[in-house]
């Protein structure tokens, strides 16, 4: 039995409510000194809930805190940090406008001068940059800077503030394996100096790679603590769904028939004048997934923007199921779609459907002109009841009550609502972006198996993901960008973390020189 | 989401109308402090607006202009846009309908002036709200301002046109001739007496059932089309709108258009039906409080058309009070900017304790569901 | 009978011809008949008509309409009620039952610039205008004749407010306008703008110059300044109207209203008094007693919407 | 010719003033991400205190000290509605824009019965036009004598406040801690409720400082400019302090550059009404409009791009709608 003093933080019977949601059930955690522990659960189990509550940005209904052996009851998140206590969230709290000196110092100014709180922040930044190996232009504007760093800064954030304990709220969801990497080591390298850390995740792989214990949330309520030594994958997944899950979904060989997809010499500029997407040559076929990978931000979302529609390429041409598209032709995402093409977008939140809408209002985004739902100049109300009724139970869309605000579906039925909506409309060419991102795996099997399907049922797939091992379960060839442009094509076979992480640097290892995208 | 356990009724219902009585109560104060019995206030603005057919005529006259310039407010907070432009696009669509009184309604009847009217006013007042549409949508210009100064812009205008141009030599207020009398809609009185029932004269006309017609069209267009479908997604998200291949530059063109349109059919009634003259400001601020008008009607046109009947109460009860006490009739203007504070800047003040309230009384059975995730 | 008056939209505390109505006919008609008279104020262009017809469906009559605003509104009300009677004030309206009231400003004004011209060193006197109408042109003209007669050698500057109603009721423009006529070399202005002459009346103070006030007596509110005021006496009118309504001798028809009729005149008080010296009294009432002699004519601007005289 | 364009930046600078500390006003507001339409409203509000007050004490200083104050309550109120009750920020500013002009007349008919205006004020009731030392006797010296005696000198109290108040204006929104903070607020309220500050405070007391400048704009009108309130005299100057905020990108000096231009044209359209070129009359209609049409030619990115701040009309709250 430890001593209380030992803990860094212990949480006794943590309840909170959102009206009539039940976020966290009486929660009890305790989080030993100098270790990083891990919270993973499903999606609105509760997890940003009680890091938030941790934080003081939210306050619990009822139960108590300690820090450090000490009573802690925090009323905002300055009492937070006065604790000693930082946390990077999910969604980054930063001022784009600001520069990242600007942004560390806000609200841990010293004196009312400006000048003076940035030039000793300045000093300041510069040691512990050099201590943990986290640098980052201080003089750049934050709007500007790729998300990896912008994670830094917020990290940045806390470490000036003199954080003992570190939050992090699903910190890899936006991150790619080499950036994911430095994440850990620069975790490894606080934890070394005695920071405690709480990170939340979905991705069991870190989970078991940096943490030393494991707590499981389900439904708002504490259902386990592990330590991470003793679990493995296979035990966690079925503690967060609470039954059994498979990690690796199972497929045949594809049997790839006639291209859909030919893409040739597609660029694209965009509004800055910045080329995207540097003339890229490749094709899907019918019955194959084609993967492509590559570190955010390298061009995949305006590949898949380009064959939505969503954008105009600047030259070069692509082949949509027999229709040639280019520079010159009209078209938009509705054209596209009108021409066999169903499109799951890469965020569910800003694209894939409409907060505000009812499930059947949101189920019919994208196809709402089709005359199955209108009756002349007015909707056929009945037509789409009846369609998103029947969808959300095929694809067990819970809670199948189709007149729900959308955004009161966890994300991964948020995400099933989009996926039958593309899928129910049969296309014969599927663009599938960023199929579970923070979706949990219970839904992400499940995802996994429905674009099986699809690809046996003779669609022709293209999926972008940052999951490198969901690249590597699904995809049956796939394609590494890099800066916009195509470093090189793997098979499935030759796939692997190690040769794809090299090619999403831009480095081509001898092996896979010889075969050729886009033959 | 408490909402989840308050029934709907509360919070489309009770809520404003405690709002508007928080509104009154706060006026009331005011009225006993120069002077006036609140109480009687109320009885004579009451009597004076619903009391007798004049009256009404006068209330339903009000609130004919109301319905509007509300409904283009409300169609525009749809599509995501704040239009404070009523005003200004009221003034321009007048402009067209007078236009075509002074022209056409030289020699057709006013049967076929209405029809055309209808077209040229609308025509006028969108392409009023065409260009700050054009530049919200194409280069991102906030509305809210472009609207403002387009508001001042066409004030401007108007000026310089009836001064310089419309005005006849013979007359020195700002104002066009009049039109000629075959070319007046005819007043609700009229076409009650050509039905056999007398009713006393009063500018109500027929631009009030054109408007009601507005209503149900307005309705029927946002919650039962694809196009109202395309306006509500702009409105609630764009991103996911361009996505479902929704353009968001047509749709914030077409929504203002729209808008601007409503708002320019307020010549209608106030013009060819009542004063059947250009005058200088004689929108005299019902654009402005047509924003007011969207806010409480909750952007529904049924709710528009009870907000403009508060509004039409307010306008013809007052005069009615000044007329009576020969009180001040800024007295009136107070209180509508109380109704507007109180229901619509301050419409969720009592909502958390109003939802306590009903809770505690009513609801003891209605346990909290369990989270939906 | 049962008088009533339904004011302009400006009010009737305008500082102007409005609020002359209200002093100088509603007071001192309540007072001296001991009858009262029902006023109304529209706040929108639709109750002025409602106003008058509520009006006259009460049965009042005589009903006095201040203002050329008024006229259309007059014209409908005054078909639909044909044995109500109206006194329509500065504008000609032709009904069997509209007694239209003008005033022969131009007389008034004559004097006034007269006066100006004679206390003038710098041989420059200004005037503001408010809203740039015939109406207001016509006080324009009769000034600056007056000053020319006086003074062949003076320059008139001229100035107008603006080309609508606001431009009756905007002091600051006025002071500019006021300051800006100075910095030409104005030492003496004469404002007929209603609210706006406020402006300019401060600014002479400011200066040290003289104003000259319009529509009703104005010499109170900057005195030692204020070298006099053109009074146009619309109260008088209005009284008599009733008069007449009550004891039946009301006509309708045209009445234009000048000095002879003592309708127009040039106010002196205990607050000019200082500035107007003996010669200066006998010299203005001796032009006065021309103009109603006939010795003097002054052009009527709106009798051909030009000033040559 | 020289001396007239010293007399019309002359009235460019007496004309100007209002909007300058109104413009200044809505800065701070709109840097906090909070839209205010409402400094019409406080602009009229704040006249007719002021002249209310100074003619009843006699004091101009009180006057000002009474405007100041009531500006600052419809601030406040707009913050109740805006901040505390997440109201529409527009619709907030219009209601006590609607609210401003009917109660200044109301009370001001009740109180003084002259038809809403308040009594003329003299003396230590105004602010009286100030000689500068020297300004008479340097009034013959050809061209400098002309600029300091005209221009420089004989302006009121509130004017040369604000030789002080735009620069001050500057350093503490881009060089204090407080600054950084309200420009923070106004971008992204998440980030910086999260590092520990309070948006509440930080919002009201932007508003708070909003309502202090416009309250001296407004009492500049009433007992500087002219000497007495007449009803809605602000007359839309609320509304073209706010354009000059966005023609100046939210920016002190850019906004004071913004309010001398559209004072210059104002004093300018004052000046050409009624006149005509030749035989052809210019509408002064087209310059009364000028600064409108400019704004919305800037809004529409044809003279640079004015960006505001990103969080500005949206109610802060933690809880996800
Ligand atoms: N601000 C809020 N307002 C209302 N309800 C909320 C709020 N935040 C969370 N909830 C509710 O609390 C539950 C837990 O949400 P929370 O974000 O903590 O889940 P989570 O475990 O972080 O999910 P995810 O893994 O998707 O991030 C959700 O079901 C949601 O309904
Ligand atoms: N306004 C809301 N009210 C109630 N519950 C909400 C609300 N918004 C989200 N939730 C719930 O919060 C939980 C997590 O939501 P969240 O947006 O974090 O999903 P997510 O998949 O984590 O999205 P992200 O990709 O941003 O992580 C879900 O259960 C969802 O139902
Ligand atoms: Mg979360
Ligand atoms: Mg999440």
């Amino acid at each position: 039995m430890i001593h209380a003093a030992d803990f860094a933080i212990k949480l006794e019977k943590i309840d909170k409510r959102f009206g009539s949601v039940h976020a966290n059930r009486s929660i009890d955690l305790a989080i030993p000194k100098g270790t990083i522990h891990g919270i993973i659960g499903e999606n609105g189990a509760g997890k940003s809930t009680l890091m938030s509550i941790i934080y003081g940005f939210y306050h619990a209904d009822s139960g108590s805190m300690q820090v450090h052996g000490q009573h802690y009851q925090p009323h905002n998140s300055q009492e937070a940090i006065k604790a000693g206590i930082g946390m990077v969230h999910q969604h980054f709290m930063l001022v784009d406008t600001f520069t990242v000196l600007e942004n560390i110092v806000l609200g841990a100014e010293d004196g009312w001068k400006l000048e003076d709180s940035l030039s000793a922040a300045r000093k300041k930044l510069k040691q512990l940059a050099k201590d943990y190996g986290l640098d980052v232009p201080l003089d750049a504007v934050v709007g500007e800077l790729a998300v990896g760093l912008q994670q830094r800064v917020e990290i940045l954030k806390a470490l000036y503030r003199g954080a003992k304990i570190l939050i992090l709220d699903e910190p890899t969801g936006v991150l790619t394996p080499q950036e994911a990497d430095h994440l850990f080591t620069i975790l490894g390298k606080l934890r070394e100096q005695g920071t405690t850390i709480m990170i939340i995740t979905h991705k069991l792989r870190e989970v078991l790679a940096i943490t030393d214990n494991v707590s499981v949330m389900r439904q708002g309520a504490m259902v386990e603590h592990v330590v991470t030594a003793e679990t493995n994958q296979e035990q966690l997944a079925e503690l967060m769904v609470g039954r059994k899950v498979l990690l690796q979904v199972e497929r045949g060989e594809a049997k790839p028939q006639a291209p859909l997809i030919e893409v040739s010499k597609l660029s694209y500029i965009d509004s800055a004048g910045v080329k995207r997407v540097k003339d890229i040559s490749f094709n899907v076929r019918a019955g194959e997934i084609v993967g492509i990978a590559g570190v955010s931000g390298n061009g995949q979302s305006e590949i898949l923007s380009l064959l939505s529609g969503i954008i105009t390429p600047s030259s070069g041409s692509m082949t949509l199921n027999g229709h040639t598209i280019d520079a010159e032709s009209h078209y938009n995402p509705r054209s596209i779609r009108s021409i066999g093409v169903g499109h799951i977008p890469e965020d569910r939140h800003k694209q894939g459907l409409i907060n505000k809408f009812a499930a059947k209002e949101a189920y019919i985004l994208g196809y709402h002109h089709l005359e199955q739902y209108n009756k002349g100049v007015l909707q056929d109300k009945q037509a789409i009841e009846q369609g998103c009724q029947q969808s959300m139970e095929k694809w067990d869309v819970r809670p199948a009550d189709t007149s729900l605000k959308t955004a009161n579906f966890s994300g991964g039925n948020q995400q099933k609502l989009v996926i039958a909506r593309e899928m129910e409309q049969d296309p014969d060419i599927l663009l599938v972006g960023q199929p579970t991102r923070g979706v949990d795996i219970g839904a992400i099997e499940y995802i996994h198996q429905q674009i099986i399907h699809s690809r046996d049922a003779g669609k022709a797939v293209l999926l972008v993901s940052v999951e490198l091992d969901e690249i590597v379960n699904l995809a049956d060839r796939i394609i590494v960008v890099f800066d916009g442009a195509i470093v090189g094509e793997v098979s499935a076979e030759q796939a692997d973390e190690q040769t794809l992480g090299l090619m999403m640097a831009n480095i081509v290892p001898e092996h896979i020189k010889n075969n050729r995208a886009g033959r | 989401m408490s909402q989840a356990q308050v029934p709907a009724w509360v919070s489309v219902a009770l809520l404003p109308a405690i709002n508007v009585f928080a509104a009154f109560l706060v006026s009331a104060l005011l009225f006993m402090y120069i002077d006036i019995s609140p109480i009687d206030a109320i009885k004579v603005m009451w009597t004076g607006a619903f009391g007798y057919a004049e009256g009404i005529g006068y209330t339903l006259y009000y609130t004919t202009g109301f319905i509007f310039t509300g409904l283009a407010v409300a169609i525009a907070f749809h599509a995501g846009l704040f239009n404070i432009g009523g005003e200004g696009q009221a003034y321009i669509g007048g402009l067209g309908v007078g236009l075509v009184c002074l022209t056409l309604g030289e020699f057709a009847p006013w049967y076929v002036v209405f029809p055309v009217a209808i077209v040229v006013g609308g025509l006028f007042g969108a392409a009023w709200a065409f260009i700050p549409a054009y530049l919200q949508a194409k280069r991102g210009s906030h509305i809210v301002i472009t609207t403002i100064m387009f508001n001042f812009i066409a004030a401007s205008l108007m000026a310089y046109l009836l001064v310089d141009i419309l005005k006849p030599e013979t007359t020195m207020a700002t104002e066009s001739r009049v039109f000629a009398a075959s070319s007046w809609l005819p007043k609700m009185h009229e076409m009650l007496s050509w039905v056999g029932v007398s009713m006393s004269a009063s500018p109500l006309n027929l631009s009030f059932i054109f408007a009601l017609l507005c209503c149900l069209l307005l309705w029927l267009f946002i919650w039962h089309t694809r196009w109202g479908y395309e306006i509500r997604s702009v409105g609630s998200n764009p991103s996911a709108a361009t996505y479902a291949g929704i353009s968001y530059v047509k749709i914030v063109i077409i929504a203002m258009l729209i808008s601007g349109m409503l708002a320019g059919f307020f010549g209608l009634n106030v013009l060819q039906g009542e004063l059947h003259q250009i005058k200088l400001n004689f929108v005299e601020g019902f654009g402005f409080t047509g924003i007011a008008v969207a806010l409480m009607g909750r952007n529904h046109p049924l709710g528009v058309l009870l907000a403009s009947l508060l509004f039409g109460f307010l306008y013809q009860g007052g005069a009615e009070l000044s007329f009576e006490y020969g009180v001040d009739r800024n007295i009136v203007v107070v209180l509508q900017g109380l109704v507007i504070l109180f229901s619509g800047a301050l419409e969720h003040m009592f909502k958390p304790s109003l939802e306590r309230t009903y809770l505690k009384l009513f609801a003891k059975k209605a346990s909290p569901s369990e989270g939906v995730a | 009978a049962k008088p009533a008056v339904v004011y302009d939209t400006a009010g009737k505390f305008d500082k102007s011809f409005n609020e002359a109505v209200f002093r100088n006919g509603v007071e001192v008609f309540k007072k001296e008949k001991g009858v009262d008279v029902r006023e109304f104020e529209p706040q929108n262009e639709a109750q002025r008509e409602q106003g008058l017809r509520r009006l006259a469906g009460r049965g009042f009559s005589p009903i006095v309409a201040v203002g050329f605003n008024m006229a259309s509104a007059v014209e409908k009300v005054a078909a639909e009620y044909p044995d109500t009677q109206f006194t329509i004030i500065d504008m000609v309206i032709d009904k069997p039952n509209v007694q239209s009231v003008v005033f022969k400003e131009h007389e008034g004004s004559f004097l006034v610039g007269a006066l100006a011209a004679k206390v003038s060193k710098t041989n420059t006197v200004g005037f503001v205008g408010g809203m740039d109408i015939p109406l207001i042109r016509k006080f324009a003209c009769g000034y600056e004749q007056g000053a020319v007669y006086a003074n062949a050698d003076t320059k008139v500057l001229q100035n107008m407010t603006g080309s609508t109603p606001a431009a009756f009721a905007d002091p600051a423009k006025g002071s500019e306008l006021a300051k800006s006529q100075f910095s030409q070399g104005a030492d003496v202005i004469y404002a007929a703008a209603g609210g706006t002459g406020l402006g300019v009346y401060q600014a002479a103070k400011d200066a040290g110059k003289y104003a000259i006030g319009v529509d009703s007596n104005q010499n109170h509110l900057q005195p030692g300044t204020m070298l006099t005021s053109m009074v146009k006496k619309v109260g008088a009118v209005a009284y008599s109207t009733w008069e007449e309504g009550m004891d039946g001798t009301w006509q309708p028809g045209i009445k234009a209203l000048g000095l002879k009729e003592d309708s127009v005149d040039w106010a002196q008080d205990e607050h000019n008094a200082s500035l107007i010296t003996p010669e200066l009294k006998a010299y203005v009432d001796g032009i006065k007693a021309d103009i109603i002699s006939g010795k003097i004519t002054v052009h009527d601007y709106m009798s051909d919407n030009t000033c040559n005289y | 010719m020289f001396e007239t364009i010293i007399l019309m930046l002359d009235a460019t600078i007496r004309v100007a003033t209002p909007l300058i500390f109104a413009s200044l006003a809505g800065m701070f507001c709109e840097r906090s991400g909070i839209v205010n339409i409402a400094l019409e409203g406080k602009l009229l509000a704040a006249a007719f205190v002021g002249a209310a007050t100074a003619h009843v004490t006699g004091s101009a200083w009180l006057g000002l000290l009474a405007g100041i104050g009531i500006s600052v309550l419809l601030a406040l109120l707009h913050g109740f509605a805006t901040i505390t009750h997440r109201g529409d920020h527009v619709v907030s500013g219009m209601a006590i824009n609607i609210l401003a002009a009917g109660l200044t007349v109301t009370l001001g008919r009740h109180w003084f019965h002259q038809g809403g205006q308040t009594p003329a004020l003299s003396g230590d009731a105004r602010f009286a036009p100030i000689q500068l030392p020297g300004a008479e006797a340097m009034a013959d010296v050809p061209v400098i004598g002309l600029l300091y005696s005209e221009l420089i000198s004989g302006h009121s109290a509130l004017v040369y406040l604000l030789i002080i108040t735009v620069p001050l204006a500057w350093y503490v929104m881009f060089k204090t801690r407080f600054g950084l903070r309200l420009r923070a607020v106004g971008e992204s309220p998440a980030a910086v409720d999260t590092a520990g500050i309070s948006v509440v405070r930080m919002r009201y007391s932007a508003v708070i400082i909003c309502g202090l400048l416009v309250g001296i704009g407004g009492v500049y009108l009433s007992v500087a400019q002219t000497a007495q309130f007449i009803p809605n005299m602000s007359a839309g100057k609320g509304y073209m302090a706010l354009a000059a905020l966005i023609f100046g990108k939210w920016r002190p000096f850019t906004a004071l550059a913004a309010c001398l231009l559209f004072g210059f044209l104002d004093a300018m359209a004052i000046r050409l009404q009624g006149v005509s070129i030749g035989d052809f009359a210019i509408p002064v209609q087209a310059i009364e409009a000028i600064p409108y049409v400019l704004t919305v030619f800037l809004l529409a990115g044809f003279i640079g791009k004015a960006i505001a701040p990103k969080a500005i009309g949206v109610p802060y709250t933690k809880e996800r709608e």
